[in-house]
């Protein structure tokens, strides 16, 4: 897919300007999903800067944050770097058959206790 | 019948510190603009009073430009904050007036910027030449 | 009517070259007002000036037009050829035929017929320019100095020097600011103490300098040469000229819990103190919040053990009034609140320390006696990490940080690790940045110094968070070279805060009509070629109110200010611009609008009594227009609703006939 | 005063105890819950993509039901409060998705003129919490409690705008006034690994585990949250100390916890 097209794709969804980073890797350093994660939050804005997107849209890396906004709270120049990974995560499960998660697996994974938010939460995140 | 060409009349303010400074480099550097445009020096662009741009207009100037320094860089330090500030009422109003918004124009030119002051002058000739002639302010009595 | 002459410049073949000057000449001939009109070769030369002043006498000129080179090349010579020939040198106007006519023009008949537009311009000009005279006004020859620290105390010393009486008006008890609580210093590890106090010594002994510590700036008046500025001294409880600074009175004091600043709350201090041993003036002061004597009257011991008998519970804030030349700004800065940043658990945990704050912990006189130790346990921490760039270069919101770079915080962090692993080896030492920035003299070699051979740990990346647990500090950062994010347990963490200026400042500014940034650093009149004035006419700034500094540029900022002010104080009168703004009285309703946008503020409103036509009078608020202030931009002018206000030199009435010449 | 009242799916089932509480609390506070009629899933999550529009509808509607009660809205879950806030936020300052909202929307349009509350805030700007305290009746004294806020009660700050992100303090003065000691401790805005414990656990446990070491080395002997999934997480990866509901706690320093006459 043409590398241009891609990022004015997630510059547009997300509304991150992602020139406004400056490369200090706080996004990183307060990530809590880092260890999970082949690409981290400072790859993410890079990489989408670069138009490098395809390689972040195969990762397993979109379906570890945790959309906790800690990288959007403490980044120094306001860049937002959780916006982008959704926004690269939404372009992919928008993509016919790209659901990761699909009805029929859901019960397997309850168990008594889990709440229903997390089953939502989870759905929002995973599937259209 | 064959039209003589017809020439734009052309009133620069410039400031004293930057824009005047900016359209004599263009004359050191002999950057070409065109002669319809006439320099006014004023020590400030704040110093310009909309009175000044109305009477040209009334007469019959085709087209008014203000030049002062940079945001920031005004010799009198917030001068051309207000130039930018009144210049966008007075353009509004002439506009409603029917004076096109093309005819004026507020440009931030400094004494380094002897191309820029040569590149907007030829550019804002052209703009208002090819606006023609300005009837709408003219005061027939100014008129020989 | 004025008896115009023109005279129009060939400048060789520059303006004769596309400009036929004999028409022009010829055209202008015929304008109103114009009685000679000639052209010559060069204009300029001792010849052509000689025939200006032999024509002002022909022809008996009142005026001068000439059409020449720009006026920014030559007005200033015309001009003096006007007054050689006993013309008001006001009384010249350029019309410029080179620069912006015959260089910019290629035909000869495009040329000579906006040579021809110029010159009427000019000529309807000058058919209205009256002489203008220059004012005048006289220099108080004495300069106030606006804060005691290594800037102010700079700034003093120099001044002195040159043989003018400066006063430094200090706010804290003593002066030596930020520099007196420093230890080491970069990049030559002296002693802060060894360099500065000698010079806090040199203004006590200096004749020409007076403190007004514990003192500050209450008002200002007047302008550039003869401000009258009012000086709140405030009480000290204690007669300063009969204070010995023995400290009986401080060993005495039973109210010992209060929180010392001067060691950043670290330790405590008596409410009678003198912050420091080498406190300039050595004289006690009674902190009337924790006084038990000043709050309800009871003790009084300090004046039973005070021999001199200097201690007066009576005392009373002074307000003095003094006269100055020239006023140099030296607040200074301080680090931000980490309020905001307790990602680093500033606030949870008493071993998140500030670099200030590490700076009087490693610092013989400071609380742990140079040892360092961490504030809670008062143990020796074996791992410490500092971390960069605490609230500088951040840009995400106003009321968290500072969009601009410190500058300072590379150097003294990597003295800091510097120090810490010479006098503790054991120590692993820690520093996340995001770029190193280290340019002045001295400054990368001293930094690469602690990376290759004290073995600091430089780590590209951010610290994300910390958390205090047990008696570690867990610190998560990334390692972005690495790719890693690390997980290090620290004994203490020392934050880079950001520095930012003296909430007193922005006050201050406000009184002196001096401009500021967003950032409420002082503006300086040009940024490369004025650095240390203040756009306001006899205001300098010196030290890091203008931005932020390290002690170098400091000190050869307030050497460069006091230049400034040995330069205004050595003269005997001020000569003024004489085209400045003038109010119509009658004319003038009092809105205040032209008072409102004036960045200098030389607009001051008087009421005047005004005899109206049945011989009653009648008192009205007008502007009144200070021509020593006022720089002449124009500004008010336009704002002035009644047309009341006019510029000289730069009139309505004579900018309305340029345009009209131009527009004919 | 009357509040407009979003349950959220949760509350109605798995966390009932955070809404029974929570209306049992406001009525000794004098504070009228009147539930949204037919309110829809929240969803969960806020989407920040800006052409995600579907998804925040439901919010929308509550929205625009508590404006046209002209009422402000409150919530107790703190992810419906999330989405709600960050969806009120964005039709405040997005028009481009205000207006693709409004197509949505019958008749009257909504532009973001209802004041979105959490319980936490409502307590705190409405009733007060010396209001609170003076209802106290069985003050919970000697107990050291440890607030968990998690992400969602306080980030994005500049939507959320509860209180400081990094150093919070609503829960902990809620805290003070039941009568408890509150125990403060840098973990309480860290998160729990939320529904991502759907997918991997391993990864929720690791934080989880991590929020309640750090409370209990404060000396935490009980964590309250607003949040049903910080609740679950915490729990079930093995918290040795009880974590319940902030209001459960309200409701008994109010006397009201045994009533159950619902």
């Amino acid at each position: 897919m043409n590398k241009e097209y891609l990022r004015d794709e997630m510059l547009r969804m997300s509304g991150v300007n992602p020139k406004k980073c400056m490369k200090c890797g706080k996004c990183s350093a307060t990530c809590p999903a880092y260890d999970e994660m082949e690409y981290h939050p400072h790859q993410f804005v890079s990489m989408v800067e670069k138009g490098d997107i395809e390689p972040l849209m195969k990762s397993e890396s979109l379906y570890r944050c945790l959309t906790c906004f800690a990288c959007v709270d403490r980044c120094p120049r306001g860049v937002e770097p959780a916006k982008l990974i959704e926004a690269v995560r939404l372009s992919v499960i928008r993509q016919q058959g790209a659901n990761r998660l699909k009805a029929d697996d859901v019960p397997a994974k309850l168990d008594d206790d889990m709440p229903q938010q997390a089953i939502v939460s989870a759905f929002r995140k995973y599937s259209k | 019948m064959q039209m003589k060409e017809y020439k734009p009349l052309i009133v620069a303010f410039c400031c004293n510190w930057c824009s005047y400074a900016g359209a004599d480099l263009a004359g050191n550097n002999r950057l070409n603009y065109p002669a319809d445009v006439k320099i006014i020096r004023v020590p400030c662009s704040c110093r310009v009073n909309p009175m000044f741009i109305l009477r040209a207009f009334q007469k019959g100037a085709d087209g008014v430009i203000i030049c002062g320094c940079h945001p920031g860089d005004c010799h009198y330090t917030s001068g051309n904050y207000y130039t930018r500030r009144r210049m966008a009422a007075l353009f509004s109003m002439l506009d409603f007036l029917g004076i096109e918004r093309e005819r004026t124009r507020v440009e931030w030119v400094s004494a380094a910027e002897g191309a820029k002051f040569a590149a907007t002058m030829n550019d804002f000739a052209e703009k208002v030449a090819a606006l023609g002639e300005n009837k709408r302010l003219e005061d027939l009595r100014c008129k020989k | 009517m004025q008896r115009i002459g023109v005279f129009v410049c060939w400048c060789g073949s520059n303006i004769a070259g596309t400009v036929d000057v004999q028409a022009v000449s010829e055209a202008l001939k015929n304008e109103p007002g114009v009685v000679y009109s000639t052209n010559y070769q060069y204009m300029c030369s001792q010849a052509g000036q000689d025939m200006i002043k032999n024509a002002v006498k022909e022809h008996n000129l009142t005026g001068i037009v000439v059409c020449s080179c720009s006026p920014r090349m030559h007005e200033a010579t015309f001009r003096k050829t006007a007054a050689a020939a006993g013309l008001n040198p006001y009384m010249v106007e350029i019309a410029n035929i080179r620069e912006q006519c015959s260089w910019v023009h290629k035909e000869m008949p495009i040329g000579t017929e906006k040579a021809i537009i110029l010159g009427k311009a000019a000529i309807a000009k000058v058919n209205l320019n009256t002489p203008l005279i220059p004012g005048e006004s006289p220099v108080t020859k004495r300069a106030l100095v606006i804060g005691g620290g290594i800037a102010g105390i700079q700034t003093a010393l120099d001044i002195a020097d040159a043989g003018f009486p400066v006063d430094i008006v200090e706010k804290q008890p003593t002066i030596g600011g930020k520099m007196a609580q420093l230890d080491k210093t970069f990049p030559t590890l002296d002693c802060a103490a060894c360099i500065l106090t000698p010079k806090m010594v040199d203004v006590a002994q200096n004749d020409k300098i007076r403190i007004f510590s514990y003192s500050e700036v209450a008002e200002v008046g007047g302008f550039v040469g003869n401000f009258d500025v009012k000086i709140k001294r405030r009480a000290r409880y204690v007669k300063e000229d009969v204070c010995t600074g023995c400290g009986a009175c401080v060993e005495k004091c039973p109210m010992k819990k209060v929180p010392n600043e001067f060691n950043l709350g670290m330790d405590n201090r008596t409410a009678i103190y003198i912050p420091f041993a080498q406190a300039v003036p050595k004289v006690a002061t009674i902190d009337p919040n924790h006084c038990n004597m000043l709050k309800n009257g009871k003790c009084g011991l300090c004046a039973k053990v005070c021999a001199a008998g200097a201690i007066d519970y009576k005392q009373q804030d002074e307000i003095i009034e003094e006269k100055y030349g020239a006023i140099v700004v030296a607040t200074g800065f301080n680090p931000i609140s980490m309020d905001k940043f307790d990602e680093y658990a500033y606030n949870q945990s008493k071993d998140v320390i500030t670099s200030l704050e590490f700076e009087r912990l490693t610092n013989a006189a400071g609380p742990t006696a140079g040892k360092l130790l961490r504030p809670s346990d008062h143990k020796h921490p074996h791992t410490i990490v500092f971390v960069q760039c605490v609230g500088s270069r951040c840009a995400a919101c106003a009321e968290k940080g500072k969009e601009y770079c410190s500058k300072i915080c590379c150097m003294y962090t990597a003295k800091h690790a510097m120090l810490t692993r010479d006098k503790y080896p054991d120590t692993e030492v820690y520093v996340f940045y995001i770029d190193v920035r280290t340019p002045g003299k001295n400054f990368d070699e001293f930094y690469r110094r602690a990376v290759e051979e004290y073995g600091v740990h430089y780590i590209k990346g951010m610290v994300g968070k910390v958390v205090p647990e047990g008696d570690k500090l867990k610190v998560q950062a990334s390692d972005l070279l690495d790719n890693k994010q690390l997980h290090i347990d620290a004994d203490l963490v020392v934050l880079a805060a950001a520095i930012e200026p003296d909430k007193s400042a922005r006050p201050l500014a406000t009184m002196l009509t001096a401009s500021m940034d967003t950032n409420d650093f002082f503006t300086e009149a040009h940024p490369k070629l004025r650095p240390v004035e203040s756009p306001t006419a006899g205001v300098f700034l010196s030290g890091t109110c203008q931005g932020p500094k390290d002690i170098p540029e400091t000190v050869s900022q307030a050497g460069a200010a006091a230049s400034k002010v040995i330069g205004l104080l050595a003269k005997d009168k001020l000569t003024g611009n004489p085209c400045v703004a003038n109010s119509d009285e009658l004319m003038c309703n009092g809105c205040s609008s032209c008072q409102r946008v004036c960045p200098y503020g030389a607009i001051s409103y008087i009421d005047k009594e005004f005899r109206m036509p049945d011989r009653t009078t009648k008192i009205r608020r007008v502007a009144s227009v200070n021509p020593a202030v006022c720089q002449g931009c124009g500004a008010c002018t336009v704002a002035c609703p009644s047309g009341a206000m006019d510029l000289k030199g730069f009139a309505n009435e004579q900018i309305m006939a340029e345009v009209d010449a131009i527009c004919k | 005063m009357k509040f407009s009242y979003f349950p959220g799916c949760t509350l109605k089932n798995k966390a009932k105890d955070l809404d029974i509480y929570a209306r049992r609390s406001a009525e000794v506070l004098g504070i009228t819950l009147e539930e949204i009629e037919n309110w829809q899933c929240c969803g969960g999550v806020f989407s920040t993509a800006k052409d995600e529009v579907a998804t925040k509808l439901s919010s929308v509607r509550a929205l625009k039901e508590a404006k046209s009660k002209d009422q402000p809205l409150v919530s107790v879950c703190s992810a419906c409060h999330n989405v709600i806030k960050q969806t009120n936020h964005a039709i405040q300052t997005d028009k481009e998705f205000a207006d693709k909202v409004n197509r949505y929307m019958a008749e009257e349009p909504y532009n973001g003129e209802t004041q979105v509350y959490h319980y936490l805030e409502m307590l705190r700007d409405v009733a007060g919490f010396d209001a609170v305290k003076a209802k106290v009746v069985n003050p919970l004294k000697g107990k050291k409690i440890a607030a968990y806020y998690g992400c969602l009660l306080l980030r994005p700050n500049s939507v959320m705008k509860m209180d400081d992100p990094e150093n919070p303090k609503i829960m902990e003065d809620l805290i003070k006034a039941m009568g408890a000691d509150a125990v403060v401790y840098a973990n309480r805005n860290e998160c729990c690994g939320g529904y991502v414990s759907f997918e991997s656990p391993e990864l929720a446990k690791k934080k989880s585990l991590a929020v309640v070491e750090n409370a209990k080395a404060a000396g935490a002997e009980m964590i309250i949250t607003a949040c049903p999934l910080c609740k679950y997480n915490l729990i079930k990866n093995g918290a040795d100390i009880p974590v319940v509901y902030f209001t459960e706690l309200l409701a008994e320093a109010l006397g009201v916890k045994e009533d159950t006459n619902e």
